[in-house]
């Protein structure tokens, strides 16, 4: 019994790791087919992060992330449906095809929401603690960011103001060793101790594996008690890898790092870890796989087919949403 | 009864954040310094250090974590020790508290007033003296609002902050010790609405913030001349009131628009083409602007007096489209 | 021989690092990248990386950085890999870059180069599609420059790049792939100086950059119906060549400004009031300004369509001011 | 003969830390009768940093400060009477009258200005040296600011570059416990420990005390001498204290630091521990110093009758040195 369920908590992490994995496979051929447009930055090879991480929180708890959002969005629970017609530009879309996929927001689920500038939603996350704090909710804020957001002025302004005012908000830092085209190593001299740059603002911090969603889920279950209990900062360096280009414009392994690197990489699929973990451990058959794969292949599908049916927003909407009225 | 108009932003906020839980004050010295222009005398006092928050120097840092707070359901009013800092949050303010309502698709919104003087006080030269409200007013999204007088100050300060959306309030630290006529009866007063502060036939004139002072004191000269000038306060220079201004020209036929920023894409040019588009057939002759000079602000007091508009300057522009 | 604006603007910078040493590059993956959309290919490996300088992603850092090297003698060339970002070095571009000539009583110059992609490309979405020209146009101390055809592209980030002040070159991704004539001589473009891209007699349009292109589309089709428009690139923004301009509708009487940004204290309003002031009785009518809506760009693309303008909007207007 | 000039050399820190003391103490009396305005920010109480730091510099070198900056200015030698000049707002000022006060450049000295945002000067500071790396030239450069910059994300940015890229600057953090109104405990976690920023980004950092020119000289000599031989940034956190208030609005002790405080460490005045110290070592006669203190009224004299006596600028001057005309 206890196994069983032990099994059903691992098979649920592995589910939502396989919808990101399967539902931005979709997304890319869409892309390909224009059906999805302008900016589209893959998350696959991180998923353990976002659902790791996630699987930790409560459904109060704040989410803020920057671009490449899709797998933190679809890991707090989104409609896989509102997403891909987001995606899609669609006006059943999460925000009635105005945001895009660098901009999923659905604040239902308290996803407050993906953004464009590097480092910019810092203080935003900030501010969500801050506003924790001041109503006295127990909420905490998780706010997720790539390796390249580090160096900017808008990280260390956020950094200490939590630590002054003692934030709720748990930064983390997905370093999957590239922004962009740019190696971490061109991007900061300590960058094996990305952690140093919070610790100097007084931010206890540390280095996870983020290709381990059992080792992510498990930190953070950890930390998000402690930072309920006693709020304050805390920040998470993840290490991660993106296996597919920064963006689709950008090959998976570009000119900036080998095809070596790349495969060497996709040995660490999170997916697989996992799958091999449970198969190892319990005695899950092929079967509940399958399953899942079908269960998930079936969602995509529904997504997509939702996507292309709904309508595009009408013209009058183009006016909408610039200012509330009294 | 005479107020100034340090007061009346004081008493704006200080009525606010007693109305509602959900406001408080956030910036450099707001709190236990009192305000670096004393707008916020005892406040922390009265609110206490939870809701009249003193921060490090970090415009981007303060003012973004302003808009999260909004965002989670707090009415925030940053005050910017001067508006020249606000370039270092312009990135906060463009692209997350004007942008996020949209690109949310309505879900989200950002109760907020952003505060603090602007324009040139006295010599304090090129990176302190600046007046920036065409970049701001340039941005949908959000609204700009400058009050000339206590009574304005007050009503629009208190309207802003009921405000359901993000709004740059913009002062002028040699407007805080200006005094007006104030009622005592609460009121508020409506963003969006120009006022005529002096009727007159013969040509108008637009200005806002100081130079509506300055403008008032030239058709004072202009009337001795028997030259009746119009003066209207914009007040509010998003959304424009363009209708006050253009009843005013079909009347006048003549106008003139007084701004202390730079000139070339400054906010008059606005002005005009939004006045051309509507009466331009009620004009008798071009608009005129009466701006600051388009260099950076110089120290020294000559230089200074030449680069901001004056009197003497309004009063030749009037004669210009007479 | 035809040419693609992204090499001509290669081109530029090649000549321009070969003759002198002085110059360099710098901004996010112009390096081993190529740069973003790929204008420094081949830069890197030509010059090496002292020369050609990927940075970390802090714009204001590294534009500060830039302005400080440029003071002390450099000449570098920024690449903002778009200019939403330049909004985070807004405080170096305008307190520094702009006002040390001046603040210093004309002991220093920020000899500089800051270019990139301005505009909305394809469904980038709020926070990547803005076109901030008049922003930067209204500070004094800095000259902007906004080119629409590989020839003009060359010519005057050569003139740019020489010049002594400091440059915004703003760029636009949709133009890097269009092609145009190209001379084989080495040459530039003077800076300051608008070019009649088609002659006309009944209707002058104005416009820069992707708009210009669109605009010499329309007048296409205006031609078919016997409409000859005149149609004019401003090619550089500040100091604006109004006098270029003025010629025009002192022939044609009418005027059409078209501008892919915000309309509210858009550059067209300032294109517009300087334009009033100088043949204000040579104009038949109104002058009508096509603009992008007020609003943040919107991602879906029957939207962000609707959002731009096109060219049955400025034929519409042409129309209306006939 | 070696004692003399032991001495000589002691004496000459302590002269020019006084002109820097009587100078302010001159322009304090002129900003009460309105001959200068705007803000002016006195350095008085902070002598010893910017004269034992720019004791151990070459000419060559950079030097850029903030707002807070007569004391850098005339440090470095610039004319006491071209700066007066410039603080009435002359057209013989060192800037023409154009930059007061908070903006004092003399580039014909290497002195690279006060800048008036908080932050904003030191990306310009690694700039400088960026520009004597790329020329192979081996000047170092010298940039001061406040404790209150250190949370602003202009310095972060800064930091990281100059680490990253292995340039000559040295950040000379003036500690002097307050931004304006606020104590570094509220702008800061770490404030004990404010090297700690620095160290972060990978720059070697030490704190030292401020307040003695000579242990200021001789630190800066080791640094700089260290950094021309081996150029990398370095952080110096020089602890010191303001004896005025902020600026001239600002009374001296204000509402944010009591009358004992500022009276407790205006014992530790730096000319005061110089001349003690020189006193106690040398056999140096009262003489001496009452005839430094007079050459120095002289010279403060001459600067305010140069000052007065200057024409303003003239009105054709308003539309110069916008831009440089080809
Ligand atoms: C301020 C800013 N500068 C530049 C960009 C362009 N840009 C988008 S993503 C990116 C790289 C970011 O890398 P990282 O933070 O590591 O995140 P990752 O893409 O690896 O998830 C860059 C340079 C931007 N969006 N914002
Ligand atoms: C970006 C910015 N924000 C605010 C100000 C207003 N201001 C001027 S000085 C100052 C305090 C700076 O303190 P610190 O850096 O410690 O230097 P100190 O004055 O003590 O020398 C503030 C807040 C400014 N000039 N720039
Ligand atoms: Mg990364
Ligand atoms: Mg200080």
């Amino acid at each position: 019994m206890r196994q069983t369920s032990h099994m059903n908590d691992f098979m649920s992490l592995y589910r939502d790791m396989l919808l990101i994995r399967r539902f931005e496979e979709k997304s890319a051929e869409m892309y390909a087919l224009a059906k999805i447009a302008g900016f589209l930055h893959l998350y696959i090879g991180q998923e353990a992060v976002a659902v790791g991480c996630i699987a930790a929180t409560q459904p109060e708890d704040y989410i803020i992330s920057s671009y490449r959002d899709h797998g933190h969005c679809l890991a707090r629970g989104s409609d896989p449906k509102r997403v891909m017609a987001e995606l899609f530009g669609k006006a059943t879309g999460l925000c009635k095809g105005k945001g895009g996929s660098m901009h999923l927001i659905d604040v239902e689920r308290n996803f407050m929401g993906g953004y464009a500038i590097v480092g910019g939603h810092l203080p935003l996350a900030v501010g969500l603690a801050f506003a924790a704090q001041y109503k006295k909710e127990d909420r905490v804020v998780l706010c997720f960011f790539g390796d390249g957001a580090i160096p900017s002025g808008h990280a260390h302004e956020a950094f200490n103001l939590a630590a002054l005012w003692k934030l709720p908000v748990i930064f983390i830092c997905e370093n999957n060793r590239y922004g962009m085209g740019t190696p971490i190593s061109r991007e900061m001299v300590l960058y094996k101790d990305v952690v140093e740059r919070a610790k100097a603002h007084g931010i206890d911090a540390e280095q996870i594996d983020g290709m381990d969603v059992l080792a992510v889920r498990k930190v953070m279950q950890r930390v998000i008690g402690q930072v309920r209990q006693d709020p304050q900062p805390y920040f998470i360096e993840a290490l991660t890898y993106r296996f597919m280009g920064h963006s689709m414009s950008d090959p998976a392994h570009g000119q900036y790092r080998t095809r070596e690197e790349v495969s060497d990489a996709r040995k660490n699929d999170p997916l697989c870890l996992l799958k091999e973990h449970i198969q190892k451990d319990g005695n899950v058959t092929d079967d509940v796989f399958t399953r899942v794969e079908h269960e998930i292949e079936t969602l995509v599908g529904e997504s997509l087919t939702f996507a292309e049916q709904s309508p595009f927003p009408t013209a009058t909407s183009l006016h909408e949403d610039v200012y509330i009225a009294e | 009864m005479l107020m100034t108009y340090r007061e009346a932003l004081n008493q704006a906020m200080r009525e606010e954040m007693q109305r509602d839980d959900r406001v408080f004050l956030i910036g450099e010295e707001v709190g236990y310094y009192q305000g670096a222009f004393k707008v916020s005398k005892g406040f922390v006092e009265e609110f206490g250090p939870e809701r009249v928050r003193d921060t490090p120097i970090t415009e981007a840092g303060f003012t973004g974590l302003a808009i999260g707070a909004a965002m989670a359901g707090l009415r925030p009013i940053v005050e910017l020790m001067t508006f020249n800092f606000g370039i270092l949050a312009m990135d906060q303010i463009v692209n997350n508290a004007a942008k996020v309502r949209y690109m949310s698709g309505g879900q989200l919104s950002v109760p907020m007033v952003i505060r603090g003087p602007g324009s040139a006080a006295h010599q304090l030269a090129a990176q302190h003296s600046q007046s920036l409200e065409a970049w701001f007013c340039h941005v949908p999204g959000v609204k700009v609002i400058a009050p000339a007088t206590p009574y304005d100050a007050k009503g629009l300060l208190k309207s802003a902050i009921r405000d359901e959306n993000p709004i740059l309030f913009i002062e002028a630290q040699l407007l805080y010790g200006t005094k007006g006529e104030m009622t005592e009866d609460e009121y508020t007063v409506p963003i969006g609405k120009a006022d005529v502060k002096r009727p007159g036939h013969d040509v108008t004139l637009v200005a806002y913030s100081k130079m509506l002072l300055l403008s008032l004191e030239a058709a004072e000269d202009l009337a001795e001349e028997g030259i009746e000038a119009e003066v209207i306060d914009l007040r509010t220079l998003r959304p424009l009131d363009v209708d006050t201004v253009a009843e005013s020209v079909k009347k006048t036929g003549r106008l003139v628009i007084i701004e202390e920023g730079w000139k070339f894409a400054g906010l008059g040019a606005q002005i005009a083409d939004s006045v051309y588009s509507k009466v331009y057939d009620d004009l008798d002759g071009p608009i005129v602007r009466v701006t600051g000079e388009d260099v950076p602000m110089p120290y020294t007091r000559p230089l200074e007096d030449l680069a901001i508009p004056d009197k003497a300057r309004i009063i030749a522009a009037v004669k210009q489209v007479l």
